[in-house]
């Protein structure tokens, strides 16, 4: 079925070039260790045989539609990633006339290591409630029925501990941090010219590669993200330390569907839960 | 609930109620029982009245001790939430102290005293309905044999029934129509006036006789200004005071007339088909059956 | 490098009684950047302003903080002393020692170490401080009144008299406004038309006054002294350049409909002017209930059965001024001010059951009364009772319906029951005197000139009965209505046989005051009267500039009040179009077009519409703050994830360096 | 400081409301404990969640946002914004080990200054038995 996927988005993605509708097929190849996907850009239509689908093509590709504004360009898409072009065009980082958006129902993603892959899927699947893409162009694959709603139980788990053991937790994880940013540039919601980060006035964060100033960058990134994230994890797969980012992505994420009802990137005209508000609501807070 | 079985030529048995009559169903106001009872059983309303209900506490306990006035009620909802069935009462004073339990109990505090007075862990998960409201559900048909045409009725809810609308939720506590609209179905006319929901005197009777003369007298008068044949009640309380007092009206008063009350259900009951034998018509001090004689209903 | 110079104040022994005021001098000597630093008895006196300025010069100080009282207090005194000796007038930091600190704790030690605390971080903030200057617009010399009430042609009337163009927008086909549905009123008796008219054939023939009439505000954009404004003025179906006023259209339509004016106690043709005196005196065609119309419609789609064709008025009109042809039509003007006298309607009694909740014919409102006794009312002056024409005896009136009851919502007092009641019972009185009137009251509130005489006087010579009470029940026996209430000066329930009931229904503002007030970017309360800038030191501006509120869209007021507070905004209004150019805050967010990446959260949380969009020259959308909307409140910066915004005079370095200073001592 | 003078709290106070609110404190000399200390801004719409966790950073033992109520904000809307900003960012900060008491948002009016006091008498005492945070 797979190798059908593949067929089919190399036929689409030759249509694409041959006609002059795009410039650019944003999709996967194999990689150079041979058997892990790799995003590929196609520009010619004699190159598509590159292009592949299966099970390791985990990479969000619409991170890359970021270096492409104003060009057309043809993008493939899974149901997180297509969450994540919602995310850009509420946004306004990328323009809907110049993409091309050839989604696939996704069959999830699995793990893979220096020398092989897994049969494992990536936990961001366990959770996943999107294989089929929200938005789409030409879509690759039939529409599977979602699951049942997400119980976040890897949240209820954390939370289990005491404040004093989280703390602890979230310490031992800062210290492993190597501040690489590996996070912020697999991710599509960061797409800030000049991360707070790096600014140095005002210094929010000290440029010291300590735990306090690790913290408040993961906490910050984390609140940056509230009501934005997708659920993609890529930021969780790229950490070379292993620090589980999903479960602050994934707390906001919670609150964020209990208080407001909203999941980000299901539309393009969604308005985040920030940047609006309920003159009635009750939150909890001030009251 | 079970689904009713179709084709059985049994009437439609959904319905089903905890039925707490209260202790003047039991004496006084029997016909109300009675009537009660008969009507349930022809619109396929079955009710099971409780095996150990307990006096409300009406009057007396919440003006002495207000946890008693709490821990009465609560006695018997606690029974009627063992039952797990929705609990009818006839009477208003009954439906008000069980309403007024309900509304207290919301308080988890007192909701834990009550629990540990009466010894039983107490939930506020029990529906309490009048009557009224049970038999005037639109959803129930009624099978009239002899509609009420051509008699006029004031509906009297009294206060207990209605007020205050924040604790018993019964319709418009101004200017009800949940009795009206019953009687309209019927073939009555109801009678727009309005004392529809002003005081009788109710158990001040024992200390001033005067107040509840003078109040009933007013809500009699008006009742027979504005054309009503009868008074239609739904509280054994304002029965008493209405009906019973009629003769002291005259001698101190000036009260010409007489105006027979009568309980909802009585009326409901000879419309559809019971005899005013069968529901103790003849049980009331103002004698109804005259009138009900001239208007071809008995 | 900076040279700061810290100002330390005793405040006489305000601040100096409990705080140490030469050791938080002494340490502010030693804090970073500070290159002097002095205490004061009294900064705001005179003498202390001098020493400041004194200070600056001798010292080379380019930058103060004074710490004294609270900045809400003293802050503008201040900057004019730094100005005063060369300073931008923002290079100044105010630190609260005293309703922050001395006057709120006793320990000399711990208020000592918070007033430097305190100190050290004004000076931090002070040290990032700009210096920033007001900019200058031009502005429109024009001003729009919203509402063509006695307030709003009051203001009209002030503005245009001052030498500037007024636009008045009325929803309704004539001004006037409740004022005009009064008889009388009160403490003057006066004949409340003979008053009002002149004023509104004033405005008519004002030449710098334009009138909309049955006309509404669609959409207000732009900021102070430049608002462009969409008016939709509906279809009146009948040309005013020919239409000469004659009556003959209005005395020939055989349609009748509920009067609005006369509170649907008499009724009007579907071509009328809503009462004999309205300005303009000219007539329009109520489409709704227009025969011709509804024929119109009916042939659209042929549902029904066909309505009779009529079209009277067009055959009677000597000008043939009746013109179907028009539309509602939009137009967009530009002013420099706007005032809002959107006015008040009154309480619906309805929801009082126990006054019968509307189901008696004769329990009637106040402003229903008033139409009963006018003289151009249905019954043409002559109270007469609504159920059988009859006239009343009896009368029985209800203060405080929907007014001073929580029950209802409505806690507040309408302030001109009372008074108007008084002349209700003097008035039924003159008509007839054989009535005898009952008042059922909380209070008498006759707090007001003659205001109290007039009161007793509806006491003492008619006789009116008041009874100090609520009423608790109105029930009708036979024709007549019996009201229980009690007495509670004696203790007693009371009952009264009437043959009418006057309720003093209280004021509300009208419908639609707060949609009014969103398209305008004010606030309004619970009960959607519109917010003033300060109760009591500015009354009639609002929290927008330019933006004035005035009569009894604000709060219950009686006429006078509401001619004064119309006056009132027309004197801010013509203070504000008498100038050339306006200033505007410099206190306002600014962008850095480097790191903007055109995400435009900052515009949707934007609550002036300040964010607009500005394409650089590298072809990147951006945003930009419009300066003269941008009132400083910081919302766009929390939005911006880049930081790509900040607040002047609240930069984030500043709070930062805040912080830092107290985290890290 | 913090440590022998109880816990350091750090007060972000809207201009129009809160800031007056406790300037009323002080006119009405409504005594409290000195361990606030007071940053004035002008909405509490205004108060970036980054300089919240940088209090907490560098060590602040607790920190209030203090805001107008809810309908009555300068800026007709802030506050609103500010809620559900803070609602999720208390959440967060709780996940992340520092307790939900630490961070407090209230909404205090320009004339609640009894109301001001009694929060931050109450906030200090409940911060005082909280104790220290064991970070940094």
């Amino acid at each position: 079925m797979v190798a059908d996927f593949t067929q089919q988005i190399r036929d689409k993605a030759k249509e694409l070039l041959e006609k002059g509708t795009v410039e650019c097929v944003i999709g996967y190849e194999t990689g150079s260790d041979g058997f892990s996907a790799r995003p590929a850009f196609i520009y010619e239509s004699a190159e598509v045989e590159r292009l592949i689908f299966d099970n390791t093509c985990s990479h969000n590709l619409v991170k890359y539609l970021l270096n492409k504004k104003g060009k057309p360009t043809a993008v493939i898409v899974k149901g997180c990633d297509s969450r994540a072009l919602n995310l850009l065009l509420s946004e306004k980082q990328i323009d809907r006339d110049n993409i091309f958006i050839i989604g696939v129902v996704c069959p999830g993603v699995v793990e893979w290591g220096w020398n092989n892959h897994s049969d494992q899927l990536q936990i961001r699947c366990n959770w996943c409630r999107q294989h089929n893409p929200v938005i789409y162009d030409f879509l690759v694959g039939e529409p599977v029925t979602e699951g049942p709603p997400d119980d976040f139980a890897d949240i209820a788990a954390m939370e289990t501990k005491s404040t004093e053991e989280r703390e602890a937790f979230w310490r031992e994880q800062a210290e492993h941090c190597v501040r690489c940013y590996a996070c912020r540039q697999a991710c599509p919601g960061c797409y800030c010219i000049d991360c707070f980060v790096e600014q140095l006035d005002p210094e929010w964060v000290g440029i010291r590669i300590a735990p306090e100033e690790n913290l408040m960058w993961n906490t910050i990134r984390a609140f940056h993200l509230a009501g934005r994230c997708i659920s993609c994890n890529e930021c969780e797969r790229v950490c070379p330390v292993n620090i589980p980012l999903s479960l602050l992505n994934r707390r906001m994420e919670r609150e964020v569907l209990g208080l407001f009802d909203y999941r980000a990137g299901m539309s393009e005209d969604a308005v985040a839960p920030l940047i609006t508000f309920m003159k009635d609501e009750k939150l909890g807070i001030g009251e | 609930m079970a689904p009713a079985e179709s084709g059985s030529g049994q009437p439609v048995t959904e319905r089903i109620y905890s039925y707490y009559p209260g202790c003047s169903l039991h004496a006084t106001a029997r016909e109300y029982d009675v009537s009660t009872r008969l009507v349930c059983q022809k619109l396929g309303v079955e009710l099971r009245e409780l095996e150990d209900w307990v006096c409300c506490g009406a009057s007396a306990a919440h003006s002495t001790d207000h946890l008693l006035s709490l821990a009465l009620p609560a006695h018997t909802l606690k029974q009627a939430e063992e039952k797990g069935l929705p609990l009818a009462v006839p009477c208003a004073m009954c439906y008000s102290r069980l309403r007024f339990a309900l509304h207290e109990l919301q308080n988890k505090d007192t909701l834990d005293l009550v629990s540990r007075t009466i010894g039983k862990e107490l939930s506020t998960a029990v529906t309490v309905k009048h009557m009224l409201q049970v038999l005037a559900d639109e959803d129930i048909p009624l099978p009239i044999v002899k509609p009420l045409s051509g008699l006029k009725v004031a509906c009297y809810y009294g206060c207990l029934l209605v007020r205050p609308p924040e604790v018993v939720g019964f319709d418009d506590a101004e200017d009800p129509q949940t009795m009206d609209h019953l009687m309209e179905r019927l073939g009555a006319e109801a009678i727009d006036w309005g004392l529809k929901t002003n005081c009788c005197g109710a158990g001040v009777a024992f200390a001033r006789l005067d107040v509840v003369l003078k109040l009933s007298h007013r809500i009699l008068s008006l009742a027979q200004k504005s054309g009503a044949d009868c008074v239609a009640v739904a509280c054994p309380m304002c029965h008493a005071n209405l009906d019973m007092y009629q003769k002291d009206m005259t001698v101190k008063l000036g009260w010409k007339t007489e105006l027979p009350v009568l309980y909802f259900t009585q009326l409901m009951g000879l419309s559809l088909g019971f005899s005013p034998k069968e529901l103790l018509l003849d049980k009331h001090i103002t004698n109804p059956l005259p009138m009900l004689r001239e208007k071809k209903l008995a | 490098m900076s040279r700061i110079g810290v100002f330390v104040c005793h405040c006489g022994t305000n601040i100096g009684g409990v705080v140490n005021v030469p050791e938080v001098v002494e340490a502010a000597r030693h804090m970073p950047l500070v290159a002097y630093a002095d205490e004061n008895k009294y900064t705001c006196s005179e003498v202390g302003q001098a020493s400041i300025r004194d200070a600056i010069r001798e010292q080379r100080l380019d930058r103060v903080v004074i710490a004294s009282c609270s900045p809400r207090m003293h802050e503008n005194t201040f900057r004019r002393t730094v100005a005063a000796a060369g300073l931008n007038p923002y290079l100044l930091e105010i630190s609260n020692i005293r309703e922050h600190c001395s006057w709120v704790h006793s320990d000399s030690k711990d208020a000592t170490a918070k007033a430097i605390d305190l100190v050290s971080m004004a000076v931090a903030k002070v040290a990032r401080h700009e210096s920033l200057f007001p900019k200058q617009v031009g502005l429109t010399k024009r001003a729009l009144i919203i509402g063509g009430g006695i307030t709003g042609i009051q203001a009209a009337l002030d503005i245009a008299s001052a030498g500037h163009e007024v636009v008045l927008v009325e929803k309704e086909p004539s001004i006037g406004g409740r004022m005009s549905q009064l008889d009388k009123t009160f403490p003057t008796l006066d004949c409340s038309a003979c008053i009002l008219t002149p004023k509104m054939v004033d405005v008519a023939q004002h030449p710098n006054i334009t009138l909309l009439t049955y006309s509404e505000v669609k959409e207000v954009r732009g900021f102070v002294g430049n608002f462009e404004v969409d008016i939709l003025k509906k279809a009146k179906m009948v040309d005013y350049v020919k239409c000469t006023g004659c009556g003959t259209c209005w005395q020939a339509c055989p349609e009748r409909i509920p009067s609005e004016f006369d509170m649907g106690l008499g009724s009007r043709p579907a071509i009328y002017i809503p009462f004999a005196q309205a300005v303009p005196n000219k007539p329009v065609i109520d489409i709704a209930n227009c025969r011709y119309e509804k024929y119109l419609k009916w042939k659209e789609t042929e549902e029904g059965p066909e309505p009779p064709q009529c079209r009277i008025c067009e055959g009677v009109c000597p000008t043939e001024a009746i013109d179907r042809s028009q539309k509602d039509e939009i137009i967009t003007e530009k002013f420099g001010a706007v005032v809002v006298t959107t006015g008040f309607k009154t309480f619906d009694h309805s929801v009082y059951g126990e006054y019968g909740g509307g189901r008696y014919p004769d329990v009637i409102s106040s402003l229903e009364l008033e139409r009963l006794m006018s003289a151009a009312g249905p019954t043409g002056g002559e109270v007469l009772r609504p159920s059988d024409g009859s006239h009343p005896k009896n009368v029985v009136f209800i203060q405080c319906v929907g007014s001073r009851d929580d029950k209802v919502g409505r806690p507040y007092c309408s302030k001109v029951c009372c008074m108007y009641t008084a002349k209700h019972a003097i008035m039924l009185r003159e008509h007839d005197s054989e009535v005898q009137c009952y008042v059922f009251y909380i209070d008498v509130r006759a707090g007001g000139k003659d205001f109290e005489e007039f009161a007793r006087r509806a006491q003492d010579e008619t006789g009116a009965l008041y009874l100090r009470g609520r009423v608790s029940q109105i029930y009708q026996e036979g024709k007549n209505l019996k009201v229980m209430g009690e007495d509670s000066l004696i203790g007693r329930p009371v009952e009264i046989e009437a043959d009418l009931v006057v309720l003093a229904t209280g004021m509300e503002p009208s419908d639609n005051a707060d949609l009014i007030a969103q398209k305008l970017n004010i606030s309004y309360n619970t009960y959607n009267f519109l917010i003033e800038a300060h109760p009591k030191l500015r009354p009639v501006e609002t929290q927008t500039d330019g933006i004035f509120v005035a009569g009894t869209c604000v709060g219950p007021r009686d006429i006078p009040d509401c001619v004064a507070h119309g006056g009132a905004a027309a004197a801010k209004v013509v203070a504000l179009l008498s100038q050339d150019s306006l200033t505007t805050d410099p206190l306002t967010s600014i962008i850095d077009p480097m790191k903007c990446v055109g995400c435009f959260a900052c515009k949707e949380v934007c609550p002036f519409n300040a964010i607009e969009e500005q394409i650089t020259r590298d072809k990147r959308t951006i945003a930009s703050i419009n300066e003269s909307l941008c009132k400083g409140c910081g919302l766009c910066i929390v939005a911006c994830r880049p930081g790509a915004i900040n607040l002047r005079g609240f930069t984030s370095q500043q709070l930062l360096s805040e912080v830092l200073t107290l985290v890290r001592g | 400081m913090s440590a022998d003078n109880g816990p350091l709290i750090i007060g972000f106070l809207c201009n129009w409301c809160s800031y007056a609110g406790a300037d009323m404190a002080g006119t009405s000399r409504i005594a409290y404990p000195a361990n606030i200390r007071i940053i004035r801004v002008p909405c509490s719409g205004r108060v970036d969640p980054l300089l919240i966790v940088k209090c907490f950073e560098e060590g602040a033992d607790a920190v209030l946002v203090a805001g107008c109520h809810p309908g009555d904000c300068h800026y007709n809307e802030g506050n609103y914004y500010s809620r559900r900003r803070f609602a999720l960012l208390r959440a967060l900060l709780d996940f992340m080990g520092i307790e939900k008491e630490r961070f407090q948002v209230k909404w205090v009016s320009a004339s609640e200054g009894k109301r001001f006091a009694k929060i931050i008498t109450e906030f200090t005492e409940d911060m005082t038995k909280l104790g220290a945070r064991k970070a940094s």
